[in-house]
């Protein structure tokens, strides 16, 4: 439209891989996707009037391309909404990670978790530290919170579950607060349902597929894992249960083959979403790594065809919801809905979410948890509840302040970055180092393949993308 | 003109020197504190006769008589009696579903739309007269300023705030403006603190999604960067933010681009309303040159719309008539337009979305109106 | 633990140093900045406004045509703390509210009958209810900005003396007719 | 075994563009990094036959990254630092 000639502002491309679009995004948030292979090139050239028209004044809407006079307004634009985004990153925490226990009646191939038996002594969270448990939560969190419970097996520890909502209620009662308990659901009770019920508590339970994936996944030496779960999953309908619980699924190895089945295994539970993760390649025994590791790749060859199946799934007329797309969906559209811990800058460590282990010791994260179970490096420990409810992470400040996507190595330059997070713990798991190496780092490969995937579903695929809108809305 | 659904004024006799503002039947708070407008109170014993009561006295220093019952007004309303034209109008009227003060006629922007152009003398006390209307109003309704441009005299309108503020009035305020005074970052930060707790929404128009369609629609250089500026500007303050945008001729087709605009740029607004344009003023001069008939921005809104949605940005659309546009659209369409230039033609009688829709205003009669279908 | 925060706040524009290493490989000296501190804001809505708007929500909760749309579903994304209103409508700009507009100065009839002023004059609460009339329409002529207390001072004296003097009001008096019907004061 | 090496003029392509190519580089593509007076020269594993052509791939994305810094380097710059002191002093 405008007769003006454009500028290029500051913004990111990237070739996506097997397609001829490129996408280009802003600081803003804002992308657009170029369809010819030589429009990039034309665009950075100065080119401008070599693109299709639209294509221009789409960038230009977008803030990616200015006028002269209007310049100096985008650009300040651009760095209003980038302090936006990293002002949310700076949030006081909102999720609180408990393990009341150890404990666990499964034996999960993929248990990062030193997990213990299920009658062993001094593996659980003594009630007499939900007070300073409280204090803390109380002090550093915002207004609204999450409060997950995790394990080992969280309802092996109900008892602590109850005596800490129940004093949680008065504690935290200026705050807007939800529950999850994260479970295998094995050692659901009449009691517990109840309970769950009266405080309106959100389940997140494991299911990682039909009889034989669940149980290779998640065997118990106790008793049939997968049918006790089906039981427990009728104890939960009884109860008018369903709406308040979600299921989680963890891929392993034997699985890759099967996307289009798991998908419909899934559906057949009648269940409207689901949570479907890769395993996060965290301290395995290289035996193990082969049984029931993957690259970055093979898992996202197995998990674009499970994609395709739930996209076409909900094209029959059922909305059924792929809640780990939904995650970089919402990334992508709705900057700041999304408080998910992996998928911020500066990194979600401590500013994210804050877990207290079953020995009182807190962690900035969930991986720094996992990691200190293999390594007891003591700069993860950021305060120890069994003590006070004080917490220090002066340690973990550089750790932070080396996490912002725009000064990364490998991030700085990539056009995701704006949807994107940093992980220190996760690379400094597997590379040693915080900042670690993009090329060769599995959560890196995943998030750029997610993308690449996302956005070529949405420029090609009518249907995925009529799909994703409405899970958008939801 | 059609007649509206809600009749505004009433005919009066024997007010010539009458004219000005008037609280009906009573003071809802007995705040002695205010600057108390005199009251307007019914004679008992004679029809159509109002009395004219000084504050503090019961004694009738004059009296108008009417031609019509009041019916329309509800005592504690605010309204203004102008003898010359032999009128009462409802200032502030508690059966409205929407009032709105005007605080000036002056305006920086020429919108080639504009309902209402500006002019250019001195009308300072209209802002003294809607701080007096507010002040003396019992109610809490969220009232709307508009103008002219409410702000191009920064001192009057931050005047304006003081006041109401001087008096702990709390009333909610939704501003229409155009926001071009607010990419002074000094003048945003003082309304913002002068504001302090009280609520407000910025009812600020883009229309386009760059300068150039923007500033030719407004007939003002430099207009979309200031604002823009003064949007980015009030955001940053934590001000609430509806962007209002009219499609005509020239900006239907970058309507998507407007909102990708926003969405990019300004994404924390509240709001976006897209308004069809209301034939009266200058839209009515310029209507064959700007009007588009509603069912040929179908395409257009259902692109703005999806990708809103798609952003979760809320967008509304005001003053659409249900049977113009597409059924996906109506869930967005508000009924908008002001009841005292509102209303429904013979054809909408027999309508089974009659009273989900909007209508018409009252302006758009003859040849501006674009004929209802009704839904049987 | 604020403090802390606060400390890691005060760390952040350190790690821009290392961003310098990393991504500045040709860089062309502009000796011009672009951009104008004051021209970054960060997008937060007040506590209060926020409030204001759920609360209004809920009030007018019975309208139809809201398109309510919940916050993100699924138990990864935390709540939005702030919804936009749904369901208030926007008045429509109302044409004209205030009829005949500006005041046409010194040319009211003489509504306010000098006989009926000077009794009211003597009441204590008309008489300061007057003044702070005056002391309102003084205030928007540019020419007061004292407080609206009701109370004839030094300084609304003298405003009311100037604002007759540019607007060519003769009469002697501070508050007589003459002067309260140029103000557009009705009814004593 | 590698590859016979590819020369890259040390005029055209500064060392940090070659770095930063090779970084991308697929995992399969093992290679070495050499220099002589006038010319990069980079060496490749021969059991994959496409890192040349990757690598070629590579280095012109990153030469356009540094044309579009060229324009926009000290906007870049602006925003991030703005952005920062922003927030700073708003915490």
């Amino acid at each position: 439209m405008t007769l003006e000639a454009t500028f290029n502002l500051p913004f990111l491309f990237r070739r996506i891989p097997k397609t001829n679009l490129t996408i280009t995004t802003g600081y803003n948030g804002a992308f657009c996707l170029l369809e010819e292979e030589s429009n990039i090139e034309d665009l950075i050239r100065n080119n401008h009037e070599r693109l299709p028209k639209e294509k221009i004044s789409e960038l230009e809407a977008k803030s990616l391309v200015s006028t002269q006079s209007e310049y100096a307004l985008k650009a300040s634009l651009h760095a209003s909404s980038l302090a936006t985004q990293i002002y949310r990153s700076l949030a006081k925490p909102s999720l609180f990670m408990i393990v009341p226990t150890l404990r666990c009646d499964h034996d999960c191939r993929y248990c990062q978790v030193s997990r213990a038996p299920i009658n062993a002594e001094g593996k659980d969270l003594s009630a007499k530290n939900i007070d300073n448990a409280l204090n803390l939560i109380e002090s550093t969190s915002d207004e609204e919170l999450k409060i997950e419970f995790q394990g080992g097996e969280p309802l092996l520890n109900f008892k602590f579950i109850k005596e800490f909502i129940s004093k949680a209620k008065v504690k935290l009662k200026e705050k807007n607060v939800s529950y999850v308990i994260c479970t295998t659901l094995t050692n659901l009770t009449n009691e517990i349902a109840d309970f769950i019920k009266d405080e309106n508590i959100q389940i997140s339970a494991s299911i990682d597929g039909d009889a034989n994936t669940h149980k290779y996944n998640r065997p118990s030496k106790y008793y049939d894992s997968y049918d006790l779960l089906q039981d427990k999953r009728r104890l939960l309908s009884e109860k008018n249960l369903d709406s308040h619980t979600s299921y989680i699924a963890t891929v392993t190895r034997p699985s890759l083959g099967n996307a289009q089945e798991l998908a419909e295994f899934f559906f057949s539970l009648s269940i409207d979403s689901i949570f479907i993760r890769p395993l996060t390649p965290l301290g395995f025994a290289s035996s193990t790594v082969r049984a029931i590791g993957y690259t970055a790749d093979e898992y996202m060859d197995f998990y674009k065809q499970f994609l395709k199946e739930i996209i076409r799934i909900n094209i029959q007329g059922t909305r059924f919801v792929d809640e780990m797309a939904l995650i970089h969906l919402n990334r992508i559209f709705r900057p700041g809905s999304t408080q998910y811990v992996d998928m911020k800058s500066p990194a979600g460590l401590v500013l994210g979410g804050l877990i207290i282990n079953y020995d009182g010791k807190v962690f900035g994260s969930d991986e720094s948890r996992m990691l200190w179970e293999m390594t007891h490096s003591k700069e993860l420990i950021i305060g120890d509840i069994t003590l006070s409810s004080d917490l220090d992470f002066t340690n973990l400040t550089k750790t932070l302040k080396d996490s912002f996507l725009f000064a990364l190595p490998g991030c700085s330059e990539c056009a995701y970055q704006p949807y994107c997070g940093a992980d220190p713990i996760h690379h400094l798991a597997t590379q040693g180092d915080p900042i670690g190496n993009k090329s060769d780092s599995f959560f890196c490969n995943f998030q750029t393949l997610m993308y690449d995937m996302i956005f070529t579903m949405w420029h090609n695929s009518n249907d995925a993308r009529k799909v994703f809108r409405t899970w958008l809305k939801l | 003109m059609a007649e509206a659904i809600r009749i505004d004024t009433a005919a009066i006799i024997d007010a010539q020197d009458w004219s000005g503002l008037y609280v009906l039947e009573k003071y809802n708070s007995a705040n002695t504190d205010i600057p108390l407008l005199p009251i307007l109170t019914k004679n008992p014993k004679k029809q159509n006769e109002y009395f004219i009561l000084q504050p503090f006295s019961s004694e009738a220093i004059g009296s108008i008589h009417t031609l019509e019952q009041l019916d329309h007004f509800s005592p504690g309303d605010i309204v203004y009696i102008d003898g010359h034209h032999g009128k009462i109008r409802g200032i502030l009227n508690a059966k409205a579903n929407a009032n709105t003060l005007l605080v000036t006629e002056q305006c920086d922007n020429f919108c080639k739309f504009c309902s209402q152009p500006p002019k250019t003398k001195n009308d300072v006390e209209l802002y003294e007269k809607a701080a007096l209307s507010i002040l003396n109003y019992g109610r809490n309704d969220l009232t709307g300023i508009s103008g002219g441009e409410p702000t191009l005299n920064k001192n009057a309108f931050r005047t304006f705030l003081q006041t109401l503020n001087s008096f702990n009035n709390t009333t909610p305020l939704h501003i229409l403006t155009n926001g071009r005074g607010f990419s002074e970052k000094k003048f945003c930060t003082d309304v913002t603190e002068t504001l302090g707790e009280r609520f407000c929404l910025w009812g600020i128009p883009i229309y386009g999604y760059e300068s150039q369609i923007h500033n030719y629609l407004v007939d003002a250089d430099n207009a979309f960067i200031e604002t823009v500026s003064g949007i980015r500007n009030l955001l940053g303050s934590g001000q609430a933010i509806e962007i209002r945008i009219v499609p005509v001729r020239d900006n239907l087709k970058s309507l998507p681009l407007i909102i990708d605009f926003i969405q990019s740029n300004l994404n924390q607004v509240t709001y976006v309303s897209i308004m069809n344009m209301e034939p009266k003023g200058l839209a009515r001069k310029n209507f064959n040159s700007l009007f588009v008939p509603q069912h040929d921005q179908n395409s257009a809104l259902l692109e703005a719309i999806e990708i809103a949605e798609t952003h979760s940005l809320k967008i509304r659309l005001f003053n659409y008539a249900l049977c113009q546009i597409d059924a996906y659209l109506h869930k967005y369409a508000c009924k908008s337009i002001s009841d005292w230039k509102n209303y429904y033609t013979d054809e909408c009688n027999a309508c089974t979305k009659k009273t989900e829709c909007g209508g018409m205003f009252t302006s758009a009669d003859g040849r501006f109106l674009e004929k209802p279908r009704a839904f049987i | 633990m604020k403090k802390s925060f606060a400390y890691l706040a005060s760390l952040i524009s350190a790690s821009f140093a290392a961003k310098d290493t990393i991504a500045s490989n040709v860089i062309e000296d502009r000796s011009i900045k672009m951009l104008d501190d004051d021209h970054i804001i960060i997008s937060k809505l007040n506590h209060s406004v926020s409030n204001l708007l759920a609360a209004h929500r809920s009030h007018r909760s019975h309208s139809s045509h809201s398109s309510h749309r919940s916050s993100a579903g699924g138990g990864y994304s935390a709540p939005r703390t702030y919804t936009p209103p749904s369901t208030y409508t926007p008045p429509a700009k109302k044409a004209d509210p205030l009829g005949q507009t500006a005041r046409p100065k010194s040319s009211y009839p003489s509504v306010i009958k000098e006989s009926d002023l000077v009794k009211s004059l003597t009441d204590k609460d008309k008489r300061k209810n007057i003044i702070m009339r005056m002391q309102l329409a003084l205030q928007f002529e540019g020419l007061y900005s004292g407080a609206i207390d009701g109370v004839m001072g030094e300084r609304t004296r003298n405003a009311v003396k100037a604002y007759k003097k540019l607007n060519g009001v003769t009469s002697d008096g501070v508050m007589d007719a003459e002067t309260l019907n140029s103000l557009g004061i009705k009814g004593f | 075994m590698m590859t016979s090496p590819l020369k890259l003029k040390k005029n055209k392509y500064s060392e940090h563009l070659i770095r930063k190519s090779l970084y991308w580089l697929s995992k399969d593509c093992a290679w070495k990094f050499d220099e002589n007076d006038t010319y990069w020269l980079i060496s490749f594993n021969s059991e994959v036959d496409n890192c040349e052509q990757q690598l070629h791939k590579l280095l012109n994305d990153n030469i356009l990254r540094e044309e579009l810094d060229k324009q926009t380097n000290q906007v870049r710059y602006d925003i991030i630092l703005s952005a920062l002191k922003k927030v700073q002093s708003d915490s």
